[in-house]
């Protein structure tokens, strides 16, 4: 899989959403289908440049629409395969998302959001947050990861694909223009060093076609590739394990579409991944994700230092599945929780759903279209205290 | 004893009886299928491929209902108009599928049409199979983009208003590499053309018509007849004919879109045997 | 060094992200600090406001963005008017006097006018306006030595124009330097 | 002679096989089945040149001749 066009290991400073594609190269991603969007465009032209180098395919697609449908295709043909847009486009993808949950086909969709409804404007957002998890139609679940920083945008893309081909799922990387716009030193690991994870075929467990379930026998199915002898039949209707779609009955739905539910939410401890700092003796909490946790901490630490004010610091960086469970293992009854998000408060429902009484207080601390400033942080956690 | 191409065709599974067909009495879908398996079968003999590089793919809608579970091939029954970007998702991760795309005039000639326009300009190694009964069966007879003007559905209860998609000038324009058109009462031509298709480098358009004989309101055996009566094989027709014209309208050699990619990905690998020999 | 901010601002087309990215490049691959690289631009290709910035420490960046700007180059109006609130009590402004009218009167800042553009145009055409600025504001940070910058810029313009972009940032480097030493003498 | 077979199970009764057989050998049975279909009976099975048009054009995969 290594060859001469594979990025050495070593610095670089590079954008985000270059960063994004020597991620999925390295995670052994060989298609790519996008469509042309600010800000997600470097991603698409990274791709454009760098896949055939590594012997990938890349295909600029008539939509969004047609991208998302075509990861499906090529997944099941054996590739790991991605597409790049920002928030207009990725409304687009919901139909695709939910048909990769239903066939339970992994794919990575990076969406370098923007600032929105309708078009909104080009700038930073992260409007897509609810989107992400309850956009498509129908139930089931599915992961979303956000980076904040040029190396996660590399380092997260893996473990996006990782996810994805772990727990048979569409996997969402909920970035934003700041960090896909954003360049800083990058730092690629030899490529031993790097964990990559392969779906589980059948043929290694010895199963044979005739034997073979496609959406059933384990929590997560086993996945035979097409053209491998399994004769496999992908459906988006409500099925049977072995893929076939029977007189229908509320039974069988909740069967068949629960353990593709479960399969994610109820292995959320395994998924989850939460950043802390100063979490000792604490009387307030800001919970933050994505880029604006930079300015967050910084705010923190200025906070401490400056003011003494007992506050700590705790980043998402699993959106979903929430990690509710985590989130109150962690997290001491505190006075007031802070979240700061590049929307009017979407991530609040969840956490203050999850910590009702953790705190005293939620405050919101919204930034449209823009990154944070530690400034507005700061001026409204020294409100809140004043108060 | 039993019919020919049962044999690719998943009678059982692990999970029950998969046949007979959800399809009416008389559809012609299921005609197309197995003119379909016949050309396939004639192939797979004939060229010798391996039965593993077919895949089927379809979207939405009554013709697409033939990729459920039936195949004892690998399949995708996949959304409304679709098929065609997830059939280009697994030619990308592997060229080497031979791939049938089962499509009707909704699926292909309206929430479709812009990934059908684009496969065809791309010219991509696929066989698009399109049953055209000239409006929505499944949902109960409503008009399509290929419904003839002045005709009552559902959705036209005081006439259709609209012009309508010839789907073969469409594919032709757009840059498919051989297009056709028979009906389900053509058999034999249409298993030629299939073949014709399937061996075809770059994208092949066949446009079948077929009878949905619960919303035409006669038997499927009136319509196949009336197949015979209303086509003329469009070299014999002379101007002024109104006659459905039947046959192969294009048959061209262009540049594939995979062929084309593939020297790209070359010159790169080219590019590293030769680092790698200095 | 903490922090150290640099803001460049002007409008798309004069290649203003280019100076951002060729700076973080030096910076951070060449001088060993930590750069951090963020930009900001409209929809048009040509002619929106447009900013690119810079910030510096010899430790981890966390808010990528300035705060308050050591150093402000505005090729425009429109970004000096917009931007000269944040530059820092004792921070540096450079503008083009071709593009910017009326300078604010502030005492607390020191001011230097480089005609970016009539230089560039002798050099090879005002597309090296940007690397005139560049020379320009080079000489304001005395901590990076040209070697570093001249690597940076290789590396980060077409190669075929190494040569032209280098004699151009040589000029203004030279103008910043003749300047900044016109000061002191 | 040569044999007709039918499967029952999957035949719909459309009657396509009937229309198309060149040699008439074949026609609609008399009695419904549970389904309500007349399904395709033998005639004179003689007159079958086993050229299997009908097996070609079975909608349902559910008609097959065997050569004796």
């Amino acid at each position: 899989m290594s060859n001469s066009h594979m990025l050495r290991p070593g610095s670089y400073y590079f954008q985000g959403n270059e960063a994004c594609i020597e991620g999925a190269i390295m995670a052994g991603s060989r298609v790519y289908a996008g469509y042309p969007i600010t800000p997600a465009t470097e991603v698409m032209e990274a791709a454009a440049r760098r896949f055939p180098q590594v012997g990938g395919r890349f295909i600029q697609m008539e939509d969004e629409i047609s991208s998302a449908c075509l990861l499906i295709g090529a997944s099941w043909g054996g590739a790991k395969a991605l597409t790049g847009t920002s928030s207009p486009g990725f409304s687009l993808m919901q139909e695709a998302i939910s048909f990769g949950i239903i066939s339970e086909t992994p794919f990575v969709i990076v969406d370098v959001q923007r600032p929105g409804p309708g078009q909104g404007y080009i700038t930073s957002g992260q409007e897509d947050v609810m989107q992400a998890r309850w956009g498509h139609h129908g139930e089931g679940s599915l992961i979303a990861l956000a980076p904040s920083s040029v190396q996660e945008m590399f380092d997260f893309t893996i473990l996006a694909f990782n996810y994805a081909e772990q727990w048979r799922t569409p996997v969402i990387l909920l970035a934003d223009e700041t960090v896909g716009h954003m360049r800083k030193r990058l730092k690629i690991p030899p490529l031993g060093e790097i964990n990559i994870v392969n779906r589980k075929k059948p043929q290694e467990m010895g199963i044979r076609p005739e034997d073979y379930l496609p959406f059933g026998g384990s929590e997560v199915p086993l996945m035979a590739n097409w053209g491998e002898g399994y004769n496999v039949n992908v459906v988006g209707l409500v099925h049977q394990p072995d893929g076939h779609v029977t007189r229908y009955s509320p039974e069988l739905d909740y069967q068949c579409i629960d353990r593709k539910l479960r399969k994610i939410e109820d292995n959320v401890d395994k998924i989850a991944k939460i950043d802390t700092r100063f979490m000792a003796d604490i009387e307030h909490l800001i919970i933050c994700y994505g880029t604006p946790s930079r300015t967050a901490l910084e705010a923190v630490m200025e906070a401490r230092e400056e003011k003494g004010v007992p506050i700590g610091y705790l980043r998402l960086i699993t959106l979903w599945p929430f990690p509710e469970g985590m989130l109150r293992k962690l997290i001491p009854q505190v006075d007031t929780i802070f979240v700061p998000e590049m929307n009017l408060g979407m991530m609040m429902h969840p956490i203050r759903e999850a910590l009702r009484d953790k705190a005293k207080r939620f405050v919101s601390i919204p930034s449209m279209g823009t990154l944070h400033s530690p400034d507005l942080i700061l001026s409204k956690i020294y409100e809140e205290l004043r108060k | 004893m039993k019919h020919p191409m049962l044999k690719y065709m998943k009678e059982t599974g692990p999970c029950g009886d998969r046949l007979p067909t959800i399809l009416c009495p008389g559809c012609g879908a299921g005609q197309v299928l197995n003119y379909t398996l016949h050309a396939v079968d004639q192939i797979i003999k004939e060229d010798k491929i391996a039965k593993e590089r077919f895949l089927f793919i379809s979207g939405i809608g009554c013709s697409s209902r033939l990729t459920t579970h039936y195949l004892n091939f690998d399949s995708a029954w996949t959304l409304h108009g679709r098929a065609p970007a997830v059939a280009t998702g697994a030619l990308l991760a592997n060229p080497e599928f031979k791939i049938i795309l089962f499509t009707g005039d909704g699926d292909v000639g309206a929430i479709g049409g812009n990934h059908f326009i684009h496969v065809c300009r791309r010219n991509l190694d696929m066989t698009i199979l399109c049953m055209n009964n000239a409006l929505y069966g499944m949902t109960g007879g409503q008009v399509a983009p290929t419904t003839p003007r002045g005709d009552y559905t559902t959705t036209t209860p005081y006439g259709n208003v609209e012009n309508s998609f010839v789907l073969c000038k469409l594919a032709e324009v757009a840059g498919a590499s051989y297009v056709a058109r028979w009906t389900t009462a053509h058999p034999q031509q249409a298993i030629r053309s299939i073949k014709h298709g399937i061996r075809k480098k770059g994208t092949s358009f066949i446009e079948i018509l077929s009878q949905c004989p619960v919303h035409a309101k006669k038997s499927a055996v009136e319509i196949l007849r009336s197949y015979k009566t209303k086509t003329v094989k469009a070299k014999n027709a002379e101007k002024g004919d109104n006659r459905i014209p039947i046959g192969e309208f294009l048959d061209i050699e262009q540049p594939e879109w995979f062929e084309s990619f593939q020297k790209i990905i070359d010159s790169f690998a080219s590019e590293e045997r030769k680092d790698q020999n200095e | 060094m903490k922090r150290y901010e640099i803001r460049i601002a002007g409008f798309g087309g004069q290649g203003v992200v280019t100076i951002g990215r060729i700076l973080g490049t030096t910076i951070s691959m060449y001088e060993g600090k930590n750069s951090v690289n963020t930009q900001s631009y409209g929809p048009e290709s040509r002619g929106g406001a447009c900013r690119s910035e810079v910030v510096i420490s010899d430790g981890e960046i966390f808010y990528p963005r300035v705060r308050m700007a050591d150093i402000l180059v505005a090729l425009s109006q429109v970004a000096l008017d917009t931007y000269i609130a944040d530059l820092k009590k004792g921070g540096i402004l450079i503008v083009d006097p071709g593009a910017v009218e009326s300078v604010p009167d502030r005492k607390d800042i020191t001011i230097f006018r480089v005609p970016t553009m009539e230089i560039a145009q002798k050099v090879g055409g005002v597309k090296f306006q940007n690397m005139i600025a560049l020379g320009a504001l080079s000489t304001q940070m005395d901590w990076v030595s040209q070697a570093s910058f001249e690597r940076g810029i290789s590396e980060g313009v077409p190669s075929k124009t190494i040569t032209v972009n280098l004699e151009a940032f040589r000029k203004g480097r030279e103008y910043g330097k003749n300047q900044s030493e016109k000061r002191k003498g | 002679m040569n044999k007709l077979w039918i499967d029952e199970r999957y035949c719909k009764g459309c009657l396509i096989c009937i229309d198309a057989c060149p040699t008439k050998a074949i026609r609609p049975s008399e009695k419904l089945n549970s389904k309500g279909y007349r399904l395709p009976i033998e005639e004179n099975m003689a007159l079958c040149k086993a050229c299997e048009i009908c097996v070609l054009m079975c909608p349902d995969f559910a008609i097959a001749v065997s050569e004796e």
